[in-house]
């Protein structure tokens, strides 16, 4: 419930909100992500649970105040457990046209928006490419929204004017002004910035000065103006006790690959080659030399893969990163893994596709290339991340499985989870599982010669590191003779070898968890089948219509290939599956193939994630229609 | 490399045979190369185990069956991303490449030009025989023009690369040429280029008597080799010829044959020298058709050699210096990162 | 019936038979496949009917006399409808101890085996891997067979001593004197060889001599020898009346291109990297300069696709060829065409793998690559050919498609049907199917600007080429905004083009033929459903199990994607679905996704074509299975 | 070309700007780059509608949307192949590629070379800002070793390449290089490129303020330009300075500096030859880093120039003289082959 609260001949209305979606929206010059990240920072600090979802422009930057160039940055933030970014914005913070032009559609009726009014003069208004004339701040269609116009510019300047500094430092600290007045709306204490600023300025005393008074400013100007009569309280949420940190799903990954090398204690090697939105896994794991992670911009995909199966081949945990038209580029060689039985992580975040397709967009449309885009009978087990911060365990897995199982795993993230952030509780490193990746030294035939590809019960061979005396042998893309791994064109050892490389794959079945009902019953009427990123939406809208007495369950798929041993039982447990995917159904396929069963889909592919409502809507729609 | 500390009792060819057939066709020049590095191995004095050979694909890449090494047959000409992830994992390893003209000129050619700047250690031995022979005989990009092939009816209207120009324009730090049919020369070069701290680039000429032979007689066999062929050596002037009557002297930048046997003196002649970039850049231009009057003769032997780090020695100094500087960093530093918070109980 | 001739003091058995299987095999010195095609011409030139079957050692030549150099050639002829090289040989021709040792267990029982004594001395014994002291021709292990031992090669040396050649010269007569002996033995006229040999070595009369007298001196120890007192007669096949050749499917693939490019008025350009057992249709296609045909050997496969990718782009109708391997690169290229609309053959003459593989043998595993294997949503149709004549349909087929649909195409062949070969009833050049691949030379779009992706009711767009005035616009790989082809990155666009270009390959389906049942009742209890290479077994399976009263029929698809309208309902007609592949199941899962019919798979991944009989025994107890 | 015979009505710069916002950054030298090449086509005289842009994947190959011409902007790495189609599809069109340097040099590296190689007539414009612009700021083959990026926080290892030095090496029939900061050499070398009767490569220092800022401004801006470029002219001895008090003789195959200020003579400096390979290597050789003492001055200008066939001219001659011989084999006798035989009805 809302309260009153009077302060100094003012009265404020302060508003109690379960949770806030705030967006942040001006140009790549403006800090915009900067910004949004200080103020998540903050409320995850005050131990709100939160997801955030940056908008990056297209790859190249475009032109300051045009709508190309506008950089987003979302965050949905609350008492309760958040699951997505949001639909709606509560709350739109526009720094300029353009900003407010790109983002006035997903402002909730009779939400906030923020506008810097300097930022809508003729020529921005020009270039965000509004009709002649047009002055969306006054011609009525901002009516149902509650407007904030603040010359954020002018009121920076007079702030700032004593420190001087020159106008381009000054105006750099518009958004420092913005994010004071939003923690004084929120009611978030300054701190957690104030301590950022120094940080980072500490060797520019005049500039750490300058953020900090624009940060103040804003602050008290929202605290003294009049104009300002709501304040929004946000409790913190009930999340599990324990330690917590924001963390990104491609910073996930990297950390996730770096600890299952030295958990298995095995040098980590990636071979990559940079494409948006996977770069980042590069960059991040080439800071860490001091561990000794190596890593080697390739000067493609394919030199990038194999590099990493050179790696392996010599005893390092060897990974690749790329996007879809690097993936695809690299097929060649994981059917070159496949059949030689290397172990190797090959990491897709996905993005719009076909083609050069949208870059910066977001896609789950690499299913099916994952599973069977290579020539030939060339299985492969396929996992797939579905927050960001499940991107660790996944990278994890993904590696666990290559060295245990020797083979080439394909783990599937995307731009969506990949660069979107939430807090994660992380493990101690003692905690994680084991991974146990063994080289032989002796001869496994003794008396005779060293056998590279005799099996063990679970189908996978004996790893050798080049240097071990005595166990020489030569490997190869050509079909080998089983055991021994010699080349053979035997009609019947190839059928052999093609099905104890599909049957070792196979049984990795058997040391995965099983597939559980995520949320709901396990009898139900209607079972919402998922993978990789729509984890969060999913789960947000099955629980808000369960909690509205629908008869849905979620059952969400880590493992896409093999599925998990009783997941024909789980899923038998429903009247009707409907599988929600960022592509035309690929998912749909492999379980009407594998299963018989009348899934059907629900398909999104705008580059963008699926929201709540219309989850909600085509979940209702589907257990209404017979 | 830790090899020294480890020195193995010493082997012989055959301790480097693998149990596997040879399957090249009857007089094959891979036979002799096959012969040569098993043979020279045993000098080496590298511990058997440390030898990896990494090959594309190819009748030269099946290479890597016929030694009782470690072995990696890889894809068609990827065998160099393969290997620099090898070296680049242990440096203990004694990397060695075998690619044929098509593996790494045409589909490997990326890789080629990129290894040869980055200059990882790996001894890369390409065989050229001018063809495709495992696909039964299309012409190569080292292939001359006009050669009439499955592929080519009319003839080839490729100009082709000449090998060491390329790897020369892409920053190779050796280059060097040899012969199938002279085994004493393979030999000499296989071990200069195991000296080679860097990527050691050796053409191979191999007679591929099914699908193009001969190519190379004119410098194979006895009665043109002495007259075509320039043996190069560092520091010694360039003469060549049966009676060693004809020398080579740079007229600014235009080499010039001379004939001593007119009783010149061979003072002026060229002398030799491996570090000259510019000098090998003109030795790799000697490359002109044998069938032309007045061609010069083709020179084989080191043409350059360059000391430069390697790309793995950079990088494990990166990592050395970094763990000096902060010390590797905890996996629950690295969990955790800079900024925590904690929510109680 | 079998019927006695008497003939100068010897009495011959004439055994009558519907079909033969002939088997020869010697080293790849020994000229086999010269030998195995002679015959077969001879026997197509007599009307019969008939199937061959090359077998080529694994690329490289193994040393001569040794197992793995063993060059065979496998010919079915007969009086009947032959749609298979046939499962077993009648008669067995080894040259040597290898080819006896590698093709014995596929002789029939009582088969005839015809060997040449010289090759089985100590030598070739070893070199065939005979076990120390063995003696196949004498210790029995041919009970059961009728061995025709003869010392060709002292024979040949015999009858050529007076030409004055060399011994190695006369060595190469051997296989002449072996045909010669055949066509006595099958009652054939050696004219058809007289002249391939006159024509061959005109310009060597002494070579030309050699040949024509060693085949007579076979012919005449046939007629004259005791000991050879069985003849067979096998009647020419009641065949549709008509102007036949005989054609290997590769080959029929190239001029499939070539009649396509020259019907619709375009020049054909083909861009390749060579690859077995792809690379005939480079070599084929580049003797066509004449006809304008251009063959661009490229670097790789990635440059081959691009190059045609060009081409295409400037006008002409581009084509790629490959097989496993090198399509795996050609991936990201074909989303290029894919999203770009550009017409363009791509074709995949699949072998065994997965990577490298067996690069001799044939494979049908290549299936979920080629519909599946790109990043993104980038569909694109594929075709199969099930012969080597139907190789012909489907290459013009595949080309008509892709100009008139502007869309790459993928074609699937296989190693099996590429190089084998049939008699072909070929057509007239006239009485093509008439292609349409016209360009644009007026704007679409009076008074605004050229719209380069505005769709006609097929969903098709209008094809350009650079040079026509007034229409000048850019295409490429980012999304493009619908109808003007700029670039777009507006969510609901990229979501339309998406469903667009889905549509446009699903609306092909109005143009291709309805799905038929090729043998059998359109009710059945049972449907064997096939596509590709395994047609002829499949049909020949079926076609007797009818005529012994099963229930059963064969429906065989060329259109694998889409699938022709109306196959939910012709499936629909049977009780059961079996389907044969050369693969784990391809076919099978995007049958039970689509359709969710329990179809269950007979797989066989041997780098070997199907037999009819272990069909035969497939479908049976599939029938009898409930 | 047909060209010659349909003269278009002269155009001016605008006619070849296409109706898309340009969304380079500000600052961009692409822009530049934009300007010179929508300037000097009107002057090419070559029909509007048959210039066609090829590009790859980069900020430069955004290039192709900002013409209001034929235009690909295809995959990474790819153009080259894609160009080399079109050229032997249509010998009417004026193909122009644009590529960035790691588009070319990197993933495109292999096609790179072969173009060199086969000389297809495609005017090749690689713009070098020695970083990969569109995925933010990773180093590239010709950034400086040790350069600092997201991907290399402790420095690049990777020894980059001498992009001209690669193009020889590979064959390239012409060589240039410009800069973006000077519209007016930019001008003359692109008409030269366009002249020129094969692939003409064409590297241009291009800034990228975001990630690579000023990395050539010791060849561009005022204080340095004259001190540090050296404009070469075919025939025209190697002079630059301020003050023109600089030249280049060559002492063997080494460049050297003279001081002319100093009063020497001019004579005996190094004239320029494009038709010198050799001297072109060691021209494209003169790269030293301007940072160290007695460096080089960096060399601007069309470094080499041949002529030789191109490879869709000998590609047309072969179709020509097939059909002049055997005049084009009818459908009908393509279909039937040599060996027919009739089944009677
Ligand atoms: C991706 C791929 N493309 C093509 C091939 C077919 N192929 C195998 S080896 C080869 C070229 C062999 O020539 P070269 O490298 O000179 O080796 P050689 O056989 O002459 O020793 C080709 C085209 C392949 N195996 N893989
Ligand atoms: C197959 C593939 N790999 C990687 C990428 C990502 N990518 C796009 S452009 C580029 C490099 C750009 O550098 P450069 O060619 O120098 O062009 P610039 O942006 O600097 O002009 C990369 C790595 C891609 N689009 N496609
Ligand atoms: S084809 Fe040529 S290169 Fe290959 S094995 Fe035979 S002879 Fe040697
Ligand atoms: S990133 Fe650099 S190269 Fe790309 S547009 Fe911006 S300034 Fe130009
Ligand atoms: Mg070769
Ligand atoms: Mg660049």
């Amino acid at each position: 419930m809302d309260t009153i609260e009077k302060k100094a001949g003012k009265t404020v209305e302060v508003k109690h909100a379960e949770n806030v979606v705030v967006r942040f929206s001006g140009d790549s010059g403006d800090g915009m992500q900067l910004t949004g990240s200080q103020f998540t920072d903050t409320s995850a600090f005050f131990g709100q649970d939160l997801s955030t979802f940056p908008e990056f422009p297209a790859e190249i930057r475009a032109p300051a105040g045009t709508v190309a160039g506008v950089s987003g940055f979302q965050v949905n933030f609350g008492s309760k457990e958040i699951f997505t970014p949001g639909d709606e914005y509560d709350v739109l913070v526009a720094m300029n046209s353009a900003g407010l032009k790109s983002d006035l559609h997903k402002v909730k009726k009779g939400g906030i928006i923020l506008v810097n009014t300097a930022g809508f003069d003729k020529k921005n208004l020009n270039l965000a490419k509004y009709p002649e004339g047009a002055d969306p701040l006054n011609d009525g269609s901002l009516d149902g929204f509650t407007v904030y116009k603040i010359d954020v510019t002018r009121l920076v300047k007079e702030a700032l004017k004593e420190t001087g500094l020159g106008m381009k430092e000054i105006e750099r600290s518009k958004n420092m002004f913005v994010l004071g007045f939003l923690f004084w709306m929120f009611d978030k204490s300054m701190d957690y910035t104030m301590g950022f600023i120094t940080e980072k300025f500490g060797k520019k005393p005049e500039i750490m000065d300058a953020n900090i008074k624009a940060l103040k400013a804003g602050y008290n100007y929202g605290d003294t103006t009049e104009t300002f009569t709501t304040r929004w309280k946000v409790d913190s949420a009930k999340m599990p006790a324990g330690v917590y940190r924001q963390i990104t799903g491609n910073h996930a990954t990297s950390i996730g690959l770096i600890c299952a090398a030295e958990k298995a204690g095995l040098d980590l090697f990636l071979g990559s080659y940079p494409i948006t939105p996977a770069s980042d896994i590069l960059h991040e794991l080439s800071k860490y030399r001091a561990n000794g992670v190596k890593t080697f911009q390739a000067e493609d995909e394919i030199a990038a893969i194999c590099s990493a199966i050179g790696a392996s081949y010599a005893g390092a945990l060897g990974v690749t990163t790329s996007s879809g038209p690097g993936i695809a580029l690299k097929m060649e060689a994981m059917g070159l893994a496949v059949i030689t039985e290397i172990p190797l992580v090959v990491i897709n975040v996905q993005r719009g596709g076909p083609s050069t397709g949208l870059p910066t967009k977001t896609e789950q449309a690499d299913l099916l290339q994952a599973i069977h885009g290579r020539h030939g009978e060339a299985p492969l087990p396929v996992i797939a991340a579905s927050t960001p911060a499940d991107c660790f365990e996944c990278a994890y897995e993904a590696a666990r499985i290559a060295l245990e199982h020797m083979t080439p795993v394909m783990l599937l993230t995307d731009g969506y989870i990949a660069n979107g952030s939430e807090p994660w509780k992380f493990p101690n490193a003692a905690d994680l599982k084991p991974i146990t990746a063994t080289f032989v030294t002796e001869n496994n035939n003794p008396g005779g010669k060293f056998l590279p590809y005799k099996r063990d019960e679970r189908g996978v061979r004996p790893r050798t590191k080049p240097g071990t005396a005595g166990l020489e042998h030569r490997i190869g893309g050509l079909e080998k003779q089983d055991e021994t791994g010699n080349v053979s064109y035997d009609s019947a050892n190839h059928e052999k070898m093609v099905h104890l490389r599909q049957e070792k794959i196979e049984k990795i079945a058997n040391y995965i968890p099983l597939a559980h009902v995520d949320s709901g019953k396990e009898k139900a009427k209607l079972c919402v089948l998922g993978w990789g990123s729509t984890a969060g939406a999913i789960k947000t809208a099955v629980l808000e219509l369960i909690a509205e007495g629908h008869d849905v369950a979620h059952v969400h798929l880590r493992y896409v290939n093999p599925f998990p041993k009783n997941l024909g039982e789980v899923l038998a447990g429903f009247d009707k599956v409907l599988i929600p995917e960022m592509n035309l159904g690929q998912l749909r396929q492999l379980i009407r193939a594998k299963y018989l069963i009348p899934a059907t889909g629900f398909n999104k592919v705008q580059g963008l994630p699926f929201t709540v409502d219309e989850l909600k809507v085509k979940i209702v729609e589907t257990l209404n229609s017979k | 490399m830790s090899t020294e500390t480890t020195v193995p009792a010493k082997k012989t060819a055959k301790d480097f045979a693998s149990d596997q057939d040879v399957k090249w066709c009857p007089g094959c020049g891979d036979y002799a190369i096959l012969a040569q590095v098993q043979r020279v191995f045993p000098d080496l004095n590298v511990p058997k185990e440390n030898y990896v050979f990494v090959s594309g694909i190819g009748c030269s890449s099946r290479f890597t069956y016929y030694m009782d090494t470690y072995g990696v047959h890889s894809i068609h000409g990827r065998a160099a991303s393969v290997a620099s992830g090898v070296r680049a994992t242990n440096r203990d390893l004694d990397v060695w490449l075998i690619s044929g003209d098509g593996d790494s000129l045409s589909i490997g050619g990326n890789h080629f030009i990129h290894l040869m700047r980055r200059n990882f250690e790996i001894k890369y031995l390409m065989f050229n025989n001018q063809i495709y022979g495992l696909t039964k005989g299309q012409y190569s990009p080292a292939s001359q023009k006009g050669i009439q092939t499955k592929s080519a009816p009319m003839g080839s209207v490729d100009e082709p690369f000449n090998p060491l120009e390329l790897a020369i324009g892409a920053k190779s730090t050796f280059v060097a040429r040899s012969l199938d049919r002279d085994p004493k020369h393979q030999q000499y070069v296989i071990k200069r280029a195991h000296e080679h701290k860097g990527t050691a680039f050796v053409e191979i000429y191999q007679n591929c008597p099914v699908f193009n032979d001969g190519a190379f007689f004119t410098y194979t066999e006895k009665e043109t080799k002495m007259e075509e062929c320039l043996f190069v050596e560092h520091g010694k002037p360039m003469i060549y010829g049966k009676n060693n009557d004809k020398g080579i002297k740079l007229d600014g930048m235009k080499p010039v044959i001379v004939d001593l046997a007119g009783g010149a003196s061979p003072d002026g002649l060229w002398i030799h020298d491996e570090t000259d970039r510019m000098k090998a850049m003109v030795l790799a231009g000697m490359f002109d058709n044998p069938a032309h009057a007045g061609h010069m003769p083709r020179p084989f032997g080191v043409f350059y050699k360059e000391n430069r780090a390697t790309y793995e020695d950079d990088l494990y100094a990166q990592i050395e210096l970094a763990k000096s500087k902060k010390g590797p960093v905890s996996l629950d530093k690295i969990l955790s990162g800079d900024k925590t918070w904690t929510i109680a109980g």
